[in-house]
């Protein structure tokens, strides 16, 4: 990792139950839970793991779309969250997000040309002749022919909406690129067209992705280094080689035995399959929070929470790590 | 569940709250002074000032405001300027009339409404669908004040079928109950036919057809309970439209119900009147408010596990 | 650990061969079209296919390319209108299920071919507890009483691995986790052990380790009951896991079949070839993915000739003019594509 | 939090991800053309447009002064000469009708856009900002719909004075409150998607959010509330009329005109029936062209 680009701080989001007249239902979902990473500049980071482990919710305080409960952010060694009016509009420009679902992520009355040509406007970079230009550069970049231009959302298919979401979030010329689930909803063959789009705008442009995903082939693919998410907590962290190779914490472990492989000659290898049910992030279970799951807990895991410790190189929150 | 109800229960007292201090405001600005209006014109301008002052009606509003509520909780809603009796003694005997004729009217709208509804799904696109939905449309286009007076023309003047107005026979409830429940039937029709439609589009139709389920069978064990969600909200919301249709309908058919009231009172600037019968017509909409949510909540276990 | 491009022993011995199992249900020449406003849509166009007993048939493709719409009109569940099965044959022992009576059909339903779907979620009636559901059917199609159907359904949830059932059999479906669903799900579609149980996606909505264990529980039951299973996905990964032929659909029409091992290894359709080629690898460094070009066609406005030339890198002359036919290439491989023609 | 994964399979019975074709480009353009396609849509709009014909050119097309009293035509049956009748003061009861249209138009339409402009306004910003903003404007809103409506208008009347003026306001007053809790539930469903997070993300103030992502996209609800709050407005103003507390004689309002008319019902029923008609014909236009668009738009409104 050449230089660090985003760090954040015991990162904690927790979000309250509904109220009524008769006080708070007391449910809190510990959507993020004292988190602490590292993005370098033009790498990937991949952030890994099943629903509401947190990780969109992590994806969204790191560019401060939502309020933490506690911890800082730090972009560039500014803390994200005590920013002026005018370094707000500045750290606006440095940081985007593209969307899992190409249908929701496009407001179906605007054109094309509106769509992407929104955040020009809103910064005041380009109007006129020269927005219609800069629109039309974009498009090209991402493989969308410019006439679409005057087109409505709804006259494109599902890959070439993504298109034009990752064109807006282009537009600004950012350096960190938030991708939450940005193929999930897309079928096999456009999927592979969107991850190699992403693969090339990242060299061309020096990007820096936190890619979100809960599909680890694609984050083989796409990351240099992945966290691992479990309920709220990083469990794994490292480079993407170390971490497939010799997973390090059980949950890991299990969630990669976990995915079909599509070569049938492997279907008989052994497997083992994770009992139970993902446990709900509303009031998680004491200590480690996978032990309730997991088949090597011990007495220690369920009264003590283990901590990130390093391994090498890489993490691993686990009182007995494998390998 | 318990606790939902309670909830609710609790909510609607600043709404009544609300509501009474509308009104209380909306009458106790209105230009022109109560008691010229009740002593006519020549009189003593000392007299004036003394009930004036009997009446409190010199204090600050918010005195009179919190006064009023506070005999209110009382029962004692004052005393009608023209009638010279007290205005709950005089709301108390007509409620009974007003309650007969909306729960004759809710009947009619939910024995025809309903059935309509699920008749033009069943037999969608054809002459029944057509029919029901043509009956539901003029239901809810049409003027009560004019369907009463036709219904007046035809079925008491020309036909002599029935009595043309009063209230001292069951007969005469047949056709202010028909004129006011329809534009409610024609409501709960529409609605009917739109949810049920709805409904039917959802997964877990598919999953009972799947299972064998015969089309009606899936209609009558899978969809109507669900459809009748949205219905049953809608039966609240015509309380309030039944009660304010029965201002009309009671005008028509010379029915001493608490609408004539109201409009009498209007009428005769009869304040304490007129204030005490809105207050308690919209304390009827509440509760029916209140009743639907507690329907919705036993017919929807996502909302009775909360 | 195991690897991608490892060379695994040859498996067991329905590896390399032409499954035996007796075919149960045949469809043939299926076509089912959509009549919307701006025409008409061949969703399922000329569909023909072979389900055998004891054996896993895979239907895989794209959005859109009429997998879950064959599935319904198996069963006649294809809403209509818009939808209508024009023309084609379902043969389930013998009797051509587009002649039956609705009220034949419903004997069929759930009993002899039961269906399982997508979204947990939204396939169970939300009103009514997951118990009740599933004596539904067994009140319907068994006979049973009350008390029978309600024994059997705990029989049932504790057949599919649900942890408490006697307490699990009297909750809604909102206060069941999504795996626990589709458990639910599938204790109500075995429940009257059909033949045939045509599985619809059935665990696209889950998290990947409850997937693993609902494929392995459909796996079990399916050999333990000795049932056929239609199942539709897009994942190749679920295809390759528990399917023992496959049927791959692109834009209303099947262009390949093979048995698995088969396809796997040996996939010809240009589409399937670069479909496999597209997945990336979870186990070993990746190389660029190949791209397959374009998009899906709109059905609407079918390229002529062969409905894959305009994204086909070998496409020829011919390829513009005339569709192929499915054509044999040795045992049970067909692939409709002129390269294999005779 | 997480969003599901949701793949890409096409519901069934929804081939090939039915979206809407690229036919036309523009919502508006697509909007006339699914009301031609709509049979009932087409019906109410006709009837519309013979609605506002009438309104705007009633001094031509009235065969008599509405206004004028003649004691020797008093209850003329329907005639060549008089194709409606007369009333009591045998004035003629077709050009009172058709004078009476300027009334209803106007009527309907002033007090709905009215109180669609304050609803919407309010059900926008309760649905965006929530919290208390949403508490304070919703608890409103819960108020004014517990009333029933007529009758909050008829206090209206009384505190203002019977005239056609105070009828705008009361019903300004009392319409907004279902018009903010539509918008509201839209806005609030709206605000989830992602289309509005991006925004966010770029920097978009809140007010251009409001204006330029949210409302637009309210526009198809808020067009077939107002198509049916319009028929809303006539009758209250109909059955305000009618008690006597709306518009006064001899202002030819046609809820008036059948009131006036009851009294005659026995003798002469013309009077107070054809009026009648005519209030049900405008509403009946109105709501076929209401339940049309609900079925043009369906695909535009659901969020």
């Amino acid at each position: 990792m050449a230089e660090t680009l985003v760090t954040s701080n015991g990162l904690k989001k927790y979000f309250a139950g509904s109220a009524g007249w008769f006080g708070k239902s007391g449910d809190v979902v510990r959507a993020v839970d004292n988190i602490n990473i590292a993005i370098g500049k033009n790498e990937t980071l991949a952030l890994v793991g099943e629903s509401g482990c947190g990780k969109s919710t992590l994806g969204r305080l790191l560019i401060n779309l939502l309020e933490p409960t506690e911890g800082e952010v730090y972009f560039k060694r500014q803390n994200i969250y005590k920013l002026n009016p005018a370094e707000r509009t500045a750290f606006r420009k440095q940081v985007q997000i593209i969307f899992q679902d190409p249908y929701a992520s496009l407001n179906p009355r605007m054109k094309v040309r509106s769509i992407i040509g929104e955040p020009l406007e809103t910064h005041s970079l380009a109007q006129g002749k020269e927005m219609d230009s800069r629109v039309g550069e974009l498009m090209n970049l991402v493989g969308l022919e410019k006439g679409y231009m005057t087109r409505y959302p709804h006259q494109f298919s599902g890959g070439q909406r993504q298109r034009i979401g990752i064109a807006r979030a282009l537009a600004l010329n950012p350096e960190l690129l938030i991708c939450d689930e940005p193929v999930s909803a897309l079928d096999v063959s456009i999927q592979s067209q969107i991850l190699n789009l992403l693969k090339d705008l990242q060299q061309q442009l020096g990007l820096t992705y936190l890619f979100i995903s809960h599909n680890l082939s694609v984050v083989r693919y796409m990351a240099n280094r992945v966290c691992v998410m479990f309920l709220g907590k990083v469990v794994e962290l490292g480079s993407c080689k170390a971490v497939f190779d010799q997973p390090l914490h059980p949950y890991t472990q299990f969630l990669m035995m976990a995915v079909p492989l599509p070569n049938p000659k492997l279907r008989n290898r052994e497997k083992r399959i994770l009992e139970g049910d993902v446990p709900s992030p509303i009031n998680p279970p004491p200590g480690c929070r996978f032990h309730t799951r997991c088949p090597y807990a011990k007495g220690i895991c369920a009264a003590e929470e283990p901590e990130l410790a390093d391994f090498g190189g890489r993490q691993c929150a686990c009182h007995f790590p494998l390998g | 569940m318990g606790r939902f109800v309670l909830n609710r229960l609790l909510g609607s007292v600043p709404i009544l709250l609300g509501v009474i201090l509308i009104i209380f405001v909306l009458l106790n600005v209105v230009p022109g002074d109560p008691v010229a209006l009740m002593m006519a014109e020549h009189i003593d301008p000392d007299v004036v000032a003394r009930v004036r002052a009997e009446m409190h009606l010199d204090d600050p509003l918010y005195v009179r405001f919190g006064r009023f509520v506070w005999d209110a909780l009382h029962g004692d809603f004052g005393v009608s300027y023209k009638m010279n009796r007290p205005v709950a003694t005089l709301l108390m005997d007509a409620f009974p009339n007003t309650l007969l004729l909306a729960v004759a009217a809710a009947l009619f709208s939910w024995l025809v409404g309903i059935p309509a509804g699920i008749l033009s799904v069943v037999k969608k696109n054809s002459f029944p669908d057509y029919f029901s939905m043509g009956f539901a449309l003029l239901g809810v286009s049409m003027p009560v004040f004019w369907a009463g007076l036709l219904m007046q023309y035809i079925f008491a003047f020309q036909l002599g079928w029935l009595p043309v107005s009063g209230f001292n026979s069951p007969l005469c409830l047949i056709m202010p109950a028909v004129v006011l429940g329809w534009s409610s039937a024609g409501m709960i029709a529409r609605l009917t036919r739109s949810s049920l439609l709805e409904v039917m589009g959802n997964d877990y139709i598919r999953t009972a057809r799947a299972k064998g389920l015969t089309a009606v069978s899936v209609l009558v064990n899978h969809a109507l309970k669900n459809s009748f969600l949205p219905v049953v909200t809608v039966m609240a919301i015509q309380v309030a439209s039944l009660l304010s249709g029965a201002v009309i309908t009671e005008t028509i058919f010379s029915i001493p119900g608490i609408g004539r009231i109201a409009v009498n009172a209007i009428q005769a600037r009869d304040m304490p009147l007129l204030q005490a019968s809105v207050i308690f017509t919209t304390l009827l909409v509440i509760i029916g408010n209140l009743a639907a949510d507690i329907m919705y909540s036993i017919l929807d276990p996502r909302i009775k596990s909360k | 650990m195991p690897d991608d491009s490892m060379t695994a022993q040859k498996a067991d011995s329905t590896g390399n061969q032409r499954p035996e199992g007796e075919v149960m249900l045949t469809v043939a020449g299926l076509k089912t079209y959509f009549s919307t406003r701006q025409g008409v849509i061949p969703a399922v166009d000329d569909i023909s296919l072979e389900v055998r007993r004891g054996k896993i048939l895979g239907l895989v493709g794209e959005s859109g390319c009429g997998k879950s719409i064959t599935a319904l009109s198996i069963l006649r569940l294809v809403p209509s209108p818009p939808g209508k099965i024009i023309a084609g044959r379902v043969v389930l022992d013998g009797k051509n299920l587009l002649e039956l009576t609705e009220k034949e059909m419903g004997h069929i339903r759930g009993n002899e071919i039961s269906m399982i779907f997508q979204e947990p979620m939204t396939s169970l009636n939300p009103v009514y507890t997951v118990g009740k559901q599933v004596m539904e059917a067994l009140i319907l199609h068994q006979k049973l009483s009350k008390a029978q159907a309600r024994e059997k359904a705990l029989a049932m949830f504790n057949l599919v691995g649900i942890p408490e059932p006697e307490k699990r059999i009297d909750v809604y479906p909102h206060q069941l986790s999504g795996g626990l669903r589709q458990r639910v799900m599938i204790a109500m579609a075995l429940s009257c052990r059909p033949k045939l149980l045509i599985a619809d996606e059935p665990t696209t909505a889950l998290d990947v380790t409850v997937q693993a264990q609902i494929l392995r529980l459909m796996k079990e039951l399916q050999e333990e009951l000795n049932s056929a299973i239609i199942l539709i996905t897009h994942d190749l990964g679920v295809v390759a896991e528990i399917c023992d032929d496959v049927n791959v659909m692109y834009a209303g029409r099947i262009v390949e079949h093979a048995d698995v091992y088969e396809l796997f290894d040996r996939a010809l359709h240009p589409y399937t070839a670069g479909l496999l080629k597209s997945l990336p690898k979870m186990y070993q460094e990746n190389e660029r993915l190949y791209n397959i070009v374009g998009m899906v066609p709109n059905l609407l406005q079918l390229p002529k000739g062969c409905r894959f030339h305009p994204r086909c890198e070998s496409a020829r002359a011919i390829c513009r003019e005339a569709e192929p036919a499915l054509f044999e290439t040795g045992g049970s491989h067909l692939v409709r594509c002129w390269k294999y023609k005779g | 939090m997480e969003p599901k994964a949701d793949m890409p399979s096409g519901p069934p019975g929804v081939p090939a991800r039915k979206e809407k074709e690229p036919v036309t480009e523009s919502f508006w353009r697509e909007l006339l053309y699914s009301i031609k396609q709509n049979r009932s849509a087409s019906l109410g709009g006709i009837g519309l447009l013979l609605f506002v014909a009438a309104a705007i050119f009633a001094p031509y097309i009235s065969p008599h002064d509405p206004y004028l009293v003649n004691l020797n035509a008093q209850f003329h049956r329907p005639s060549p000469e008089y194709p409606l009748g007369t009333d009591m003061y045998g004035r003629d009861i077709l050009s009172r009708i058709i004078h009476g249209s300027r009334i209803s138009l106007v009527i309907g339409l002033v007090p709905t856009a009215i109180s669609m402009a304050i609803g919407t306004i309010l059900g926008l910003l309760a649905g965006f900002y929530g919290g208390r903003t949403d508490s304070a404007i919703m608890r409103s809103a819960d108020i004014v719909m517990a009333f029933p409506s007529l009758l909050l208008a008829m206090v209206v009347m009384y505190t203002l004075g019977a005239s056609l003026l105070n009828i705008f306001i009361a019903l300004s007053l009392v319409g907004w409150a279902g018009i903010a809790r539509v918008v509201r539930a839209q806005t609030l469903s709206l605000k989830e998607k992602e289309f509005i997070e991006a925004a966010r993300a770029i920097g978009v103030k809140n007010r251009v959010v409001i204006a330029r992502h949210l409302f637009p996209n309210c526009v198809p609800s808020l067009l077939v509330l107002f198509t049916l709050g319009i028929p809303g407005a006539i009758l209250s103003e109909a059955s305000l009329s009618f008690l006597g507390v709306g518009a006064q004689p001899p202002t030819p309002s046609w809820g008036l005109m059948v009131s006036t008319g009851k009294e005659f019902l026995s003798v002469a029923p013309w009077v107070a029936i054809t009026p009648g008609i005519a209030i049900l014909l405008v509403v009946l236009a109105f709501n076929f062209l209401g339940d049309g668009l609900r079925d043009a738009l369906d695909p535009y409104m659901k969020h």
